[in-house]
């Protein structure tokens, strides 16, 4: 094993940012479960009009791409930059099936003329994974970004931090689902 | 001072300061009226004492934001100030209009000046510190892009620095959100809502990145720290600021027929707001400790750690204590309100024009670094005074907002408002001295401006490493 | 990164990827199914929430690579997990 | 390896998260704009409230007043003062052309503004408009304001 670092992989300047963001969730989540216990009734009526089917799907969509981030990482340590640029780009291709997934699973509520105002349930609902959605489009933002920087030569064995501080970020999207899926689809 | 355009920051300085002495007069003039009820009553009621007194705050700190941007921005820039001349033109523009609205607000009825000024035209007046005539608004409008133009321009053509940007995306965003004013629908919800775009966007947003940059200026200049950090920390405490600060909006969508999950959105996003505020007094503190030289103006080192204290205490702590939706619902609109205002914008925004002032003001008079220790001492006794006495205010206005809180919302017989406002007098007359205090304490800042002026200056302490 | 990866039949990360895509069929299987397991829910959702920590902690060291971190940034994706799980599982527990 | 903490990453976290949070709140602001008309009252918007708006505001009643918790904190809250009053536009006009054009000795009072009768009418409208604003949990917590 080689030494161990003072530092998490990446940027330091965006494990604040990521700490910032976790921070926000985490307070998401226990406003969630705590005005739930106000209303167990209401929150598992309505749960039951969620898909979980649809959610499986986007969990096993965001950790394969996190996976395919770990090979990314994995790549660029061995200065291959194409095959980096290639599985960033599959990894962004997971996160726009999420995308896809989670567009079609809002249509079926929003044709069910489900608001964030419907009730408490649904706001938190769409509150919570509609947060999370902004949160994939912008890590897929970001993907790209070090996607195209890596086609063109711009990381190397020897300088990666890009690709590592993209990936945490990308990371921390996926550590977010990984909670936000059995809370609000399964926990009853 | 480098650059000879510097100098129009002089007029906007003291400009500022005599709209502040005339802004803590009013102040008075109002705290006497929540205890003697008809002082000066009918001559200047108290909405037009209020309005007086906000909009010079208002008028007195953009002042206060130009002569520090006119100031700092050829520094960073490192060039003369484009078209120095449109600056003295602006500024005599902009304190005739400010002067011309008060005398207004002060000579005729509210409703006089809205008849005589064409309000019906393009109705703007007769919201909470949005109450200047809509010509005035128009006036202010033309002002800000010339002041945008000349800073502009100067940042463009010269040295781009993290803290000239910043400054100039703060400005620029002051002036964008600004024109929300011009947006007054009949419908009182949709009124309130976009009022907040120019209030809540102004100073819980764009005023902070203004803050920040004149900070990071300061602190630059003061202790000699390494530019990069000091950049590197402001851009991280500014995307803080607007990370929590945009949504943070909701904590005013609470209660004025907006929907309810602003609740959960305000009460979650505008907890967060103090991080900023915190990291900004870690922050200075840090490259304080971190000098590598001792700077000779003792007294603006003083301002940006005050403001950086005072700035977490009164937006940070005091906006915490009634963010949250389950407990704004009974504070909301009471004096608790009026404290968190008060210690807010001294910290925030009062202190880092002051300690601007204070660090540039030496120059601007030909001194080559500080003022003479006597002057000095004046102006840190006058900081302590002012910065004492509100937190005293502050915290009389928050005794005596629990206990409207208590007595008119939350036990359980509820008083009438004024039933309860007799009640709490006592905490608005020691407001009222904790007032007249401030006020001692701002006459001697302006008396330090003219003691030991022809007294030498303070050299810096040169440490020998060796 | 160690030679002792490269020359491994199956990365580390590998293993650790299918771990999580069996750990997530078997929540989403105790969610879907439950009915028929005939689980108590309080047993059901600490057992779903338990399993959520568990591949949180995973992503944490192997994905994000906290494992090779020391010092305080070492435990920042274990800190976050156990806070609002804690107050989750509180606040679930209470409403039964 | 060495410490990495760099200035351009924290400029990107500065424009990214601003533009992320600003489009955020942009969409919040769509979701409120859908859930608007369900509460502003909007249907009680007749002309007569619009001209007592203007009455309001050209009065600057805000600078003492309160209304939806929001002005100055030196005279009640009025967003419910229609049923404070007993739902009576003519209890809130009656009241408005009762001030003493010299105050009460001693006392808070509201100054004589001298309305015309369709000036008081139309500020009462107003009153009893935003009275009907559906606030969350029935903001304010009681009567009193």
């Amino acid at each position: 094993m080689t030494e161990k670092n003072r530092q998490p992989p990446g940027d330091l300047a965006i494990w604040i940012f990521i700490c910032a963001e976790l921070g926000v969730f985490a307070v998401f989540f226990a406003a969630y479960a705590f005005t739930r216990a106000q209303h167990v009734e209401l929150f598992n009526r309505y749960q039951q009009t969620l898909n979980s089917n649809y959610a499986l799907i986007n969990t096993l969509a965001l950790i394969t791409s996190s996976y395919f981030v770990v090979r990314a990482v994995a790549a660029i340590r061995d200065d291959h930059q194409r095959s980096c640029a290639r599985w960033l780009g599959a990894a962004i291709a997971m996160g726009g099936v999420f995308l896809v997934v989670k567009s079609m699973e809002y249509h079926h509520h929003f044709s069910a003329g489900v608001t964030l105002s419907t009730n408490t349930f649904y706001m938190f609902y769409l509150s919570l994974t509609f947060f999370h959605f902004m949160h994939v489009l912008m890590g897929m933002v970001i993907l790209a970004a070090v996607a195209l920087k890596a086609r063109r030569g711009g990381y190397s064995a020897s300088a990666y931090t890009g690709v590592e501080t993209g990936a945490s970020y990308w990371h921390m999207v996926d550590l977010v689902w990984i909670i936000l899926f059995p809370l609000v689809y399964v926990m009853r | 001072m480098k650059y000879q355009s510097q100098s129009v920051a002089k007029l906007y300085f003291i400009a500022a300061i005599g709209l502040f002495v005339g802004q803590i007069l009013f102040g008075l003039v109002m705290g006497l009226q929540y205890v003697v009820g008809d002082f000066l009553f009918p001559e200047i009621p108290f909405n037009v004492a209020r309005m007086v007194h906000t909009n010079l705050l208002i008028v007195w700190l953009l002042f206060g934001f130009m002569g520090s941007a006119y100031y700092l921005v050829p520094e960073e820039a490192e060039r003369e100030l484009v078209a120095p001349w449109l600056a003295k033109l602006m500024f005599w523009i902009f304190l005739a209009a400010g002067a011309a609205t008060i005398v207004g607000y002060l000579l005729l009825s509210y409703s006089d000046l809205a008849k005589l000024t064409q309000d019906d035209l393009l109705p703007t007046m007769g919201r909470e510190f949005l109450e200047q005539p809509t010509i005035t608004k128009l006036g202010i409008v033309v002002v800000a892009l010339a002041f945008l133009f000349s800073i502009g321009m100067t940042i463009l053509k010269g040295r781009k620095t993290v803290v000239n940007l910043v400054l100039l995306i703060g400005l620029t965003g002051l002036a964008v959100f600004f024109l929300f004013s011009f947006y007054n629908p009949e419908n009182l919800v949709l009124d309130k809502y976009y009022w907040w775009w120019v209030v809540h966007l102004w100073v819980e947003g764009v005023w902070e990145l203004i803050l920040g940059s004149i900070l990071a200026f300061i602190l630059i200049k003061t202790t000699g720290v390494d530019r990069e950090v000091i950049e590197k920390w402001l851009y991280v405490i500014i995307a803080m600021t607007l990370i929590t600060g945009l949504i943070g909006t909701g904590h005013h969508y609470y209660w004025i027929g907006t929907p309810a999950f602003w609740q959960w959105w305000g009460s979650i996003f505008s907890a967060m707001e103090p991080i900023p505020f915190f990291m900004m007094t870690i922050f200075a503190f840090n490259m304080v400790n971190r000098r590598r030289r001792n700077h000779p103006n003792k007294a603006a080192v003083l301002w940006a750690l005050g403001t950086a204290v005072m700035a977490f205490l009164g937006a940070g702590v005091w906006g915490f204590l009634h963010t949250l939706a389950p407990v704004n619902y009974y504070t909301h609109g009471t004096q608790i309100t009026a404290a968190h205002g008060h210690m807010a914008f001294y910290g925030a925004y009062v202190m880092i024009v002051l300690a601007m002032i204070s660090y540039a003001m030496p120059m601007l008079r030909g001194r080559r670094a500080a003022n003479s220790p006597r002057s000095q001492v004046l102006e840190m006794w006058s900081f302590w005074l002012m910065t004492v006495s509100m937190v005293f205010i502050t915290l009389f206005l928050t005794g005596a907002g629990i206990l409207q809180t208590y007595l008119q919302r939350y036990s359980d017989q509820p008083l009438d408002f004024m039933t309860v406002q007799d009640k709490i007098s006592l905490f608005y007359w020691l407001r009222e001295l904790a007032g007249a205090v401030f006020l001692i304490g701002l006459v001697i800042y302006v008396v330090s401006f003219f003691a030991g002026t022809d007294e030498p200056e303070v050299a810096e302490k040169v440490e020998v490493d060796a | 990164m160690t030679t002792t990866r490269r020359n491994a039949l199956v990365r580390p990360c590998t293993i650790i990827y299918l771990l999580l895509i069996g750990l997530t069929l078997l929540t989403w299987a105790l969610g879907r199914f439950n009915d028929r397991i005939g689980l108590p829910v309080a047993t059901l959702s600490m057992t779903v929430l338990g399993i959520a920590l568990l591949k949180g902690q995973l992503i944490g060291d192997f994905f994000m690579g906290l494992r090779r971190v020391r010092g305080a940034w070492r435990w920042v994706v274990t800190l976050w997990l156990l806070l609002p799980a804690s107050l989750i599982g509180y606040a679930f527990l209470s409403s039964y | 390896m060495s410490e990495t903490f760099t200035k351009s990453m924290a400029r990107n976290i500065f424009y990214g998260g601003s533009v992320f949070f600003f489009l955020l709140f942009l969409a919040l602001t769509f979701a409120s704009h859908q859930e608007f008309p369900k509460r502003d009252n909007h249907e009680a918007l007749t002309p007569i409230v619009a001209k007592g708006k203007r009455v309001w505001e050209t009065h600057d009643c805000i600078g003492c007043h309160t209304l939806l918790g929001e002005g100055a904190y030196f005279a009640p809250e009025l967003g419910n003062v229609y049923k404070r009053f007993g739902n009576s536009t003519e209890a809130i006009k009656a009241f408005i052309k009762s001030r003493p054009v010299d105050g009460v000795p001693g006392r808070r009072s509201m100054p004589q503004f001298n309305l015309s009768d369709e000036e008081l009418e139309a500020v009462a409208q107003f009153l009893k408009y935003a009275s009907g604003i559906k606030t969350v949990r029935s903001w304010p917590p009681n009567i009193k304001g």
